[in-house]
């Protein structure tokens, strides 16, 4: 839309013409701002042209910064810093990392009340048989159905199928010697439990792994 | 490692036998709602429970008398009302099969260590406890997450509509659709999910119907003489068939077709006939909770 | 869940039991931050059940806040108010009052920015996601958001949202029981699919009418 000229100014998009170069922080709050998923910090980086590591410093400021604990806003050498120790204002709404990304969350205590202003969609829950099956993907992913029902010693296609349609699990590879489809997790699932990754799940007994010793583990 | 339960010094666990009231819950973590509770000679508590002490081989296996477990589970299944609780109900029959898998392998005469049968023998049982505690573990894990499927649901991530000036920044959409194909769509998106089959069929472990088992058993049993149940297996080589055998014979139970006899605990298991009307329809309906 | 016991403490939907008074500025905060539609002051002084001059107040305080040039939270007389004067930050953020309502926008600072990280998320093709569940409202229209989820068996708001920006479909009316946006598609859809009316979509099966049956929602 912008004419932008012959001139070379342009070196990131930070730097827009005609005004100061954009602070990384606001900058990636803006994007937050606006993104309907979780935006992984290799994805921030790209938009705004900066190195993944000051991304993510940038990022842990802002999270301090709505959590009204710390500021936000590159460090700056320019200005004296005289406000960095300001208790700031733990806003009604907070950064989070689910699913592989951040993402802006009304703040816990808020929800009751701004419940009544969403249209909520109710999902219906998943029945005992299908959160089992999750769990065993889950811990034990990439696996194969055969594989599922086997540890869950019935027959989990239907369950599987159900799993597939709520988009919590997916088809992640194919078993080189039986051909059989391998399942996993997806993003959805770590948004839809809070968690950013399969190694935030809680930690279950080590005795799953080779399915021995270790009884008294429980 | 078979330890009488009475015997047992149980160190940082509450008694088994004499301690009716103490909470499942407090012990491995699991339901807080009053689930299904056994009472037997040698235990009474929450099934869950009486299933970790298994696990811990607090309790041997062969004490416990399954009959009575699954009386009570009969009983228990018919004050069920609510779709949670028959959830529960389902999970029991995954749990028994694995129990009466175990008790079988606990029953049959173990010996010294003489032949590779024996030794394959114990293998099994290990990986049935083994089995048996992995189930238990997702059972929990699944808990987990139940309860954050739960709290998430209740939070509200920013999602809003993007703002009238960004939308026209979006790439022009290039829309390839006929009418045709967009009915195609339609008719894909509305059609109820048809069941994918895909034929694990060779993937898995050759099936033993229960159906067939009972069949069996009753054209013995029909003859009139009371039998034992270690005649009723003799000669079975494959412990699928033991085992649905057993589930059979339990099923027939439940329909009042025979009856148990058992002088003591471990001691010799007699089946005879008791039903007053059979016809070979009552068989078509037999161990219909196992189909899946 | 938890007992509440016989007081009468909750008075407004600023009390919520078992945590500290929510701050009126906080709690509109939270409202705005996920309100879809411009937030008109009678519209948020009910939702927070405080007079309407308050609201007024406080959403001065949130503009100045977000501004950078003050800060927000209900003045209180419990504790000495020291910062009033702090240089706030001016956020990615503001808070504009458009259409007879408040709504949060990306700053204009921050346009091209946000424009291009848009532009390089969006694709110029719909995701197969996206193309069935307009084929469900092109059928079904005019639909609900929960009847097209119970269809699709998975949650489509974002793919609604998708649909809605792309102008291809519209809401077209609110069901007057439940009051949720029914939704139906545009002028634009049929151009794009080369017909004039929804009345020439081919037929399809009858059997498919009621878009329900058979569907194990688990």
């Amino acid at each position: 839309m912008q004419d932008r000229g012959p001139e070379l100014s342009i070196v990131t998009p930070l730097d827009v013409p005609g005004q100061a170069q954009l602070d990384l922080d606001r900058a990636l709050e803006a994007i937050l701002f606006i993104a309907d998923e979780p935006q992984g910090v290799v994805q921030l980086a790209a938009a705004v042209a900066r190195p993944v590591a000051e991304v993510r410093a940038a990022i842990a400021r802002l999270v301090a910064d709505y959590d009204g604990t710390g500021t936000s806003g590159e460090p700056r050498t320019d200005i004296a810093e005289e406000e960095a120790s300001a208790r700031g204002i733990r806003r009604g709404f907070e950064l989070r990392e689910v699913g592989g990304g951040w993402r802006f969350y009304v703040r816990a205590e808020y929800d009751t009340l701004v419940a009544d202003f969403v249209f909520t969609q109710s999902s219906s829950k998943l029945s005992q048989a299908a959160l089992e099956t999750l769990a065993v993907i889950a811990y034990k992913q990439p696996i194969s159905r055969p594989s599922i029902a086997a540890i869950r010693a019935v027959n989990v296609d239907s369950v599987v199928r159900t799993l597939l349609g709520r988009g919590l699990i997916t088809e992640v590879d194919t078993d080189a010697e039986t051909g059989a489809i391998l399942y996993g997790t997806t993003d959805l699932l770590l948004t839809n439990i809070g968690i950013n990754s399969v190694d935030e799940l809680p930690h279950i007994s080590p005795l799953l792994d080779d399915g021995q010793g270790g009884f008294d583990l429980d | 490692m078979a330890r009488s339960p009475e015997t047992v010094p149980v160190p940082d666990e509450r008694a088994p036998g004499e301690t009716p009231a103490l909470d499942g819950a407090a012990v491995d973590g699991s339901d807080e709602a009053p689930g299904f509770r056994v009472a037997l000679s040698n235990f009474e508590g929450p099934f869950d429970l009486l299933l970790s002490l298994i696990a811990k081989h607090e309790l041997d296996i062969t004490e416990v008398s399954l009959s009575a477990v699954t009386d009570e589970f009969i009983s228990y299944l018919r004050g069920l009302d609510s779709a949670e609780e028959l959830d529960r109900a389902s999970e029991f029959l995954v749990v028994a099969a694995t129990l009466l898998d175990l008790k079988v392998a606990g029953l049959l005469p173990q010996g010294e260590l003489v032949d590779a049968e024996d030794v394959a023998l114990l293998e099994a049982r290990d990986l049935l406890f083994a089995r048996l505690l992995q189930y238990r573990a997702f059972k929990e894990a699944s808990r987990w997450f139940a309860a954050h499927l739960e709290s998430e649901s209740l939070r509200h991530p920013r999602s809003v509509r993007l703002e009238e000036r960004f939308r026209r920044r979006e790439p022009e959409l290039r829309w390839t659709l006929s009418a045709e194909d967009f009915a195609a769509l339609a008719t894909l998106a509305l059609t109820p999910r048809a069941v994918p089959t895909v034929g694990l069929d060779h993937l898995h472990a050759p099936l033993v119907s229960i159906r067939e088992q009972a069949a069996h058993v009753v054209a013995v049993l029909r003859r009139g003489e009371p039998v034992t149940f270690r005649e009723l297996i003799a000669g079975i080589g494959q412990r699928g068939v033991v085992v649905a055998r057993f589930l059979a014979v339990l099923e027939l139970y439940r329909h009042s077709a025979i009856g148990f006899e058992q002088l003591e605990p471990l001691g010799e298991l007699t089946l005879r006939w008791a039903a007053e009307s059979w016809s070979d329809e009552n068989l078509e309906s037999l161990g219909a909770d196992y189909d899946e």
